[in-house]
């Protein structure tokens, strides 16, 4: 397997705060690879800086071959790295299908075969009887699969889904990941979620890093993350085992 | 042009822009916490202009005595405004708060008109028309009364909002307004205060002004602009800003009168304030927004 | 089945729209001079207000000075007829790309920059004044003096030079607000349109969904400054003249702006609306003054804006949504 | 004060009434049958020249009473607020027409006035302008637009003539004058037309400086600074209202008293003006369309106003609209009727000598404007005005030069 993604020493520091902390790991092409960590461990600024929501101030990111630190967000997505925020932001006053539909605008620039895609995919994600309803009027666990569904959308390589398991219930989590692991193994769609729902990383990670206060502390199979002493110590601790 | 031209008129400019600054201040005051931007601030300070005009020619109160009464009658005034009827609108989009104080504005004005009628009034103190003379130097007497008034009633402000417990409560408000809804902050009470000194303000130098200004009742949006200006260029939100943009405003439109054609002179502030937009868009004195 | 009901929907719509376009192609048979000047008045700010509309409702970009697209293109085809006998049509190609220009260069510092909200409206403001402070001072165009039209020829309707009566500038402005209509609905059902409700939703999730914000508000702006220009012809030729402060000024930008909101930001028929709301009760209260014999200047202005106050008290998103609501022909989601 | 502007508008309401119940009383067919003119008087009394029309519209109230009086037919006014806009100028024109208005009257805006023009032209309609100074709007070639007021080259003209009779009489002149405008539609005609007209005059004074001023200025002392350091003689200006009274201002505060104010426009002989600044305002000369105090008119409408609004000296805005209405009856006298043809043609033959303002009388050229109409030279004299000049319609001579702003009460 080829790498996809591959970060090099990659920092960032907010007014002297030090968020990440020369993180560098390689997803590998058509993997699912979790990231996992305390609150504060600078998780959601390894997406950021991924995603190009903010630039790093050291190192590398490459993505299929290319360099894209200190690209654009939207250069970001049309390179085919999509993502979802960890508290979600649908368009609000659009319905539902329209918001797939402008994610599936970007590679199919004709209304009618993005919107086409945009109801494969809410098929896909159990939102299809819904998707007239106005964004902003759904339930948390719907709008999480919205997210998912625009992002899907672009048809994205990469896909980065921050906590989308966070506020579902346990049949919904289980559902997610079914959607999730067959999108993986039907299209080789690459998964990097950040995730604090263990049950779900367990399921669906083939790889997990482990960050603490910006820095990695540990990466491996799940198996032998749940049992790294730094890794319980720091994060899981005693009930999550 | 000999030099005591420009000392003149740079001078001038200070004074002016100070009681600019002013009014400009009501108008950071108000969108630094309640995020509200008063498209009727100009017609507020018509209405206090007016105010001081009769309480001149009917009671003969000197502007400056008057300044403190008019400035809590227009507390009173944008309380209750806030209270009754901009308080729903906080959250609502931008295009819907231009709308309605744009129809408070027509509102004013035209009430206004029909109470006073066009013609422009003005108020004739004794000093109206006196000036200091140092050497070569001639300062304008009002000028420099309506200034030092207005940094007074700066620096008076300046102390509450930092000394006082309300003072601190608004400022944790405009920092914050969930956290002050959370720490049990009276939000609505506390916005209906600010919209209050903002008119207070507002009204304070519109009292300052009718010494050097007449006052008609179509007057209020070329003073809505000039507060727009000044305080974006001193940063909108930041007190000692909006002074120092009165200042810069005013400095700049005078020197801009001198140098080039005064019929042009505004042009050169919107210059300004596009340059600050442009390469520091929190303006002078104001914090980066993030 | 609800495939029927959306058909439907639809064909109401369609056939409402078909019956007051009727009305109004009909209108200068049924009514006198006063009220089509009246109808001329409201579908120029029809025009105005969904040109500006596609900058505001669509890409949520606020423009507060839409009067520079207004002056610009009355200047421009105004100048060229009377200088050069250049035809207004002919001076539309040269007025909509030089609108347009403005547009872009007001768009572009504002967004490379990165100014945004209040402060980008403010910036629209500041550029209108400045060209109002400019062509006050422009001799090319008679500065402050006013550019004025010949107005000789009244014998005939010329279309081509936009010389004639009433009637004619009527259907003139009624067929604009028809094509503007037909543009918008097809910009908002295309890929920029749909791009710009993105963008005016949440910019920062448009992007993490890869649209190039940035040239989409671009677009925005151009198409909107383009679109205006037209009114700013039409006002040229229909009132054949000109002054920097009645075209260039903040009240101009005030007047295009308010029946959008009136009507409802956003939608296809809310600045149509809005215009005939607002026009029809600024005529409506002077009549009313006038029957009462109360000629008391300031106090029509004094109950329209109490009127505006009420509206948007009672109404804040508009009068067209919960309208359409009612008449069943809601506009889905945009 | 406030009482009495109320006081006016209650007056100003009670017509109105009458007018409507007229409207009511009257049948459309019999309108051509006789009975009072209507005349639709157009002039912006809202907005930002509310203070110019609301004062021209003191005129117009006058009229009808006095007209009676000289014998001439009734006018009813049909009133309307233009609010200082071009397209609510239009609409009005157009709503009063439908109305009923059979002439219009108005509207002291060039560009209102030209959006009025354009409908009386349409519709045939006359339309008689009041105060208007483009000299555009009579080049038009309309057949139904008159104008009983100097264009801007005309009011330039006798300004200058009226100037050189004055430095004879007095035997001075100034050699330099400071010439400052307002930058707005009046303001920069004039100072278009003064680099044709004033060399035809053979001047002795020079510009020294030519300084330009924003109409919506809200501080002018930068300007007087500039005019000051130019060491001119005199000053030279074409301003309003709210301008003249801050330019004088700045001028005493700023300690320059200048040898003459010469002023070729409103502001500086306006009642306002004359009040707000009490003997400061003594000195500046106007060279202005004006009445002629000897004339037997000028003598009634100058007592009736007396009677109407004690407070208020009689200037330009009230005569001139006056006189609109007095060709307006003039006319409809002559045509016996109130169709709108026959009252144009009747306009087009107007002859009235006797008038209020300065000349040999109203009469219409070929392009319907009045070319017989001569401007007046007034000087604010105690509260007065007093006219200087031409020769005969003076009643004072001038007083040279101006007493220093320091030495005044």
């Amino acid at each position: 397997m080829t790498a996809l993604l591959s970060l090099d020493a990659v920092s960032k520091r907010f007014r002297g705060l030090i968020a990440v902390d020369r993180v560098g790991f390689t997803v590998p092409e058509g993997a699912i690879f979790a990231v996992i960590g305390p609150n504060g461990a600078g998780k959601t600024t390894l997406f950021n800086m991924i995603a190009g929501a903010v630039a790093p101030d050291h190192g590398a990111i490459v993505f299929a071959g290319r360099p894209i630190h200190g690209l654009a967000a939207d250069a970001i997505c049309r390179r085919g790295i999509a993502r979802t925020f960890q508290l979600t932001r649908p368009f609000p006053a659009l319905s539902v299908e329209d918001n797939v539909t402008i994610g599936a605008l970007l590679r199919r620039p004709e209304v009618g075969a993005a919107r086409e895609r945009a109801q494969e995919l809410l098929h896909r994600l159990d939102l299809f009887d819904k998707r007239r309803r106005i964004a902003s009027t759904l339930t948390l666990p719907d709008r999480k699969r919205l997210e998912v569904a625009r992002a899907l959308a672009t048809e994205p390589r990469l896909l980065l889904l921050d906590e989308v398991m966070a506020g579902l219930r346990p049949t919904e989590t289980d559902r997610m990941v079914v959607i999730l692991r067959a999108l993986n193994r039907e299209s080789g769609l690459t998964i990097l979620l950040i995730e604090h729902v263990m049950h779900a990383v367990m399921a669906l990670a083939a790889r997990v890093l482990v960050l603490d206060h910006g820095t990695m502390i540990a990466e491996g199979t799940p198996e032998t993350i749940v049992h790294d002493p730094a890794v319980v110590q720091s994060y899981l601790g005693a009930e999550a085992v | 042009m000999p030099l005591e031209v420009y000392f003149n008129v740079v001078i001038g400019g200070v004074l002016t822009g100070l009681v600019y600054g002013l009014m400009a201040l009501g108008l950071s005051v108000i969108f630094g916490v309640v995020r509200v931007v008063n498209f009727a601030h100009g017609e507020m300070m018509t209405i206090a202009m007016f105010i001081a005009v009769l309480a001149f020619s009917a009671l003969h109160l000197d502007p400056l005595i008057m300044l403190i009464p008019i400035a809590a009658v227009m507390f009173v005034f944008g309380y209750a405004l806030q209270v009754a009827l901009i308080n729903p609108f906080i959250r609502r989009p931008e295009h819907t708060q231009f709308l309605l104080l744009v129809a408070l504005a027509i509102i004013i004005a035209n009430t206004l008109l029909i109470i006073f009628g066009p013609d422009a009034r003005s108020v004739q103190t004794a000093y109206a028309l006196d000036s200091f003379q140092l050497g070569p130097i001639i300062i304008d007497a009002a000028k420099v009364y309506a200034g030092a008034a207005a940094i007074l009633f700066t620096v008076a402000l300046f102390a509450f909002f930092r000394l006082t417990l309300v003072g601190k409560a608004i400022r944790a408000c405009a920092d914050n307004y969930t956290g002050a809804l959370v720490v049990g902050l009276d939000v609505q009470r506390l916005y209906a205060l600010t919209f209050g000194l903002g008119a207070a303000c507002v009204g304070a130098a519109g009292a300052m002004l009718v010494l050097v200004v007449d006052v008609t009742p179509m007057l209020g949006p070329s003073y809505t602009l000039l507060a727009f200006v000044i305080v974006i260029t001193g940063g909108l939100g930041s007190m000692p800003g909006a002074l120092v943009g009165g200042v810069l405003i005013g400095v700049t439109e005078a020197l801009a009168g001198l140098l080039f054609t005064p019929s042009a002179k505004s042009m050169f502030a919107f210059a300004i304030l596009v340059l600050v937009l442009l390469f520091r868009p929190q303006g002078l004195l104001g914090r980066r927004l993030s | 089945m609800i495939a029927r009901l959306t058909t439907g929907v639809v064909r109401r719509s369609t056939v409402l729209l078909a019956l007051l376009l009727g009305a109004l192609v009909a209108a200068p048979w049924f009514v006198n001079d006063y009220l089509l000047t009246v109808l001329i008045l409201i579908l120029y700010f029809a025009y105005a207000g969904q040109a500006w509309n596609i900058m505001m409702g669509f890409a949520g970009q606020l423009s507060l000075g839409h009067a520079i697209y207004v002056g610009l293109g009355g200047y421009v085809a105004a100048t060229l007829f009377v200088r050069f006998g250049v035809a207004p049509w002919l001076g539309l190609l040269a007025a909509i790309p030089i609108a347009a220009a403005a547009g872009a260069f007001i768009g572009f510092l504002a967004f490379r920059f990165g100014v945004a909200g209040v402060y980008f409206a403010i910036l629209t403001i500041a550029f209108a004044e400045f060209a109002r402070i400019g062509f006050d001072h422009w001799d090319l165009v008679n500065a402050s003096s006013g550019l004025f039209l010949p107005v000789r020829e009244y014998a005939h309707n010329d279309l081509w030079r936009l010389r004639g009566d009433p009637t004619m500038f009527y259907y003139v402005i009624l067929a604009a607000t028809v094509v503007a209509f037909a543009l918008c609905r097809l910009l908002l059902r295309s890929r920029v349109g749909y791009f710009w409700l993105a963008i005016r939703e949440d910019e920062q999730a448009a992007r993490a969904a890869g649209i190039d914000t940035f040239r989409y508000k671009m677009y925005a702006v151009m198409i909107s400054a383009a679109v205006t220009a037209f009114a700013g012809v039409f006002y040229a030729f229909f009132y054949n003249n000109l002054f920097p402060e009645q075209v260039f000024g903040i009240s101009r930008s005030i007047g295009i702006i308010l029946g959008p909101i009136i009507g409802g930001v956003g939608t296809l028929f809310g600045p149509i609306l809005g215009a005939f709301v607002l026009t029809g009760l600024a005529e409506t209260l002077n009549s009313v003054m006038t029957a009462f014999g109360l000629d008391l200047p300031g106090a029509t202005q004094v109950f329209y804006g109490i009127c505006l106050l009420l509206v948007v008290v009672a109404l804040p998103d508009g009068v067209w949504p919960p309208l359409a609501r009612r008449l069943g022909v809601a506009e889905d989601g945009k | 004060m406030t009482r009495i502007s109320m006081q006016a508008n209650r007056r100003r309401m009670l017509a109105g009434a009458a007018a409507t119940a007229a409207t009511l009383a009257a049948p459309a067919i019999l309108r051509a049958a006789g009975g009072a003119l209507r005349v639709g008087v157009l002039l912006p009394r809202s907005g930002f020249e509310a203070g110019i029309g609301q004062d021209c519209q003191r005129g117009a109230d006058l009229a009808p009473a006095i007209l009676k009086s000289l014998g001439l037919p009734d006018i009813t006014l049909m009133n309307a607020d233009t609010e200082s806009n071009v397209d609510t100028a239009r609409a009005r024109a157009e709503k009063l027409i439908g109305d009923g208005a059979q002439l219009l009257v108005g509207a002291f805006d060039s560009g209102q006035t030209t959006a009025i023009a354009q409908v009386a032209e349409q519709k045939g309609i006359p339309f008689v302008i009041n105060i208007a100074a483009a000299p555009a709007i009579t080049e038009q070639g309309y057949k139904f637009v008159f104008r009983n007021f100097p264009t801007a080259p005309m009011i330039l003209g006798d300004a200058f003539a009226n100037q050189k009779n004055i430095f004879a009489a007095i035997g001075a002149a100034p050699k330099s004058v400071v010439f400052m405008h307002v930058n707005d539609t009046f303001g920069t005609a004039m100072a278009k037309g003064i680099g044709a007209v004033m060399p035809k005059f053979n001047m002795p004074y020079t510009i020294a400086e030519e300084i330009a001023y924003d109409p919506a200025a809200r501080d002018l002392s930068v300007e007087v600074a500039k005019a000051k350091a130019a060491d001119a003689d005199a000053l030279l200006v074409v301003s309003r209202l709210n301008d003249a009274m801050l330019l004088t201002r700045e001028l005493v505060k700023q300690r320059w008293t200048p040898q003459a104010i010469l002023s070729m426009g409103p502001g500086w002989y306006d009642d306002q003006y004359l009040k707000t600044l009490g003997s400061l305002a003594d000195g500046p000369i106007s060279f202005v369309p004006w009445y002629d105090p000897h004339k037997k008119l000028t003598q009634v409408l100058e007592a009736a106003l007396a009677k109407a609004d004690s407070n208020v000296n009689l200037n330009t805005n009230h005569i001139f609209t006056f006189e609109a209405l007095l060709v307006a009856a003039d006319a409809y006298r002559r045509a016996g009727s109130t169709d709108p043809k026959a009252l144009a043609a009747a306009i087009r033959t107007t002859n009235i000598t006797d008038n209020v303002s300065i000349g040999p009388g109203i009469a219409f050229n070929a392009k319907g404007q009045n070319d017989k109409v001569k401007d007046g030279a007034i000087q604010n004299r105690g509260g007065k005005l007093l006219t200087l000049a031409p020769k005969d319609a003076a009643n004072a001579k001038p007083e040279w030069p101006m007493r220093s702003y320091l030495s005044r009460g």
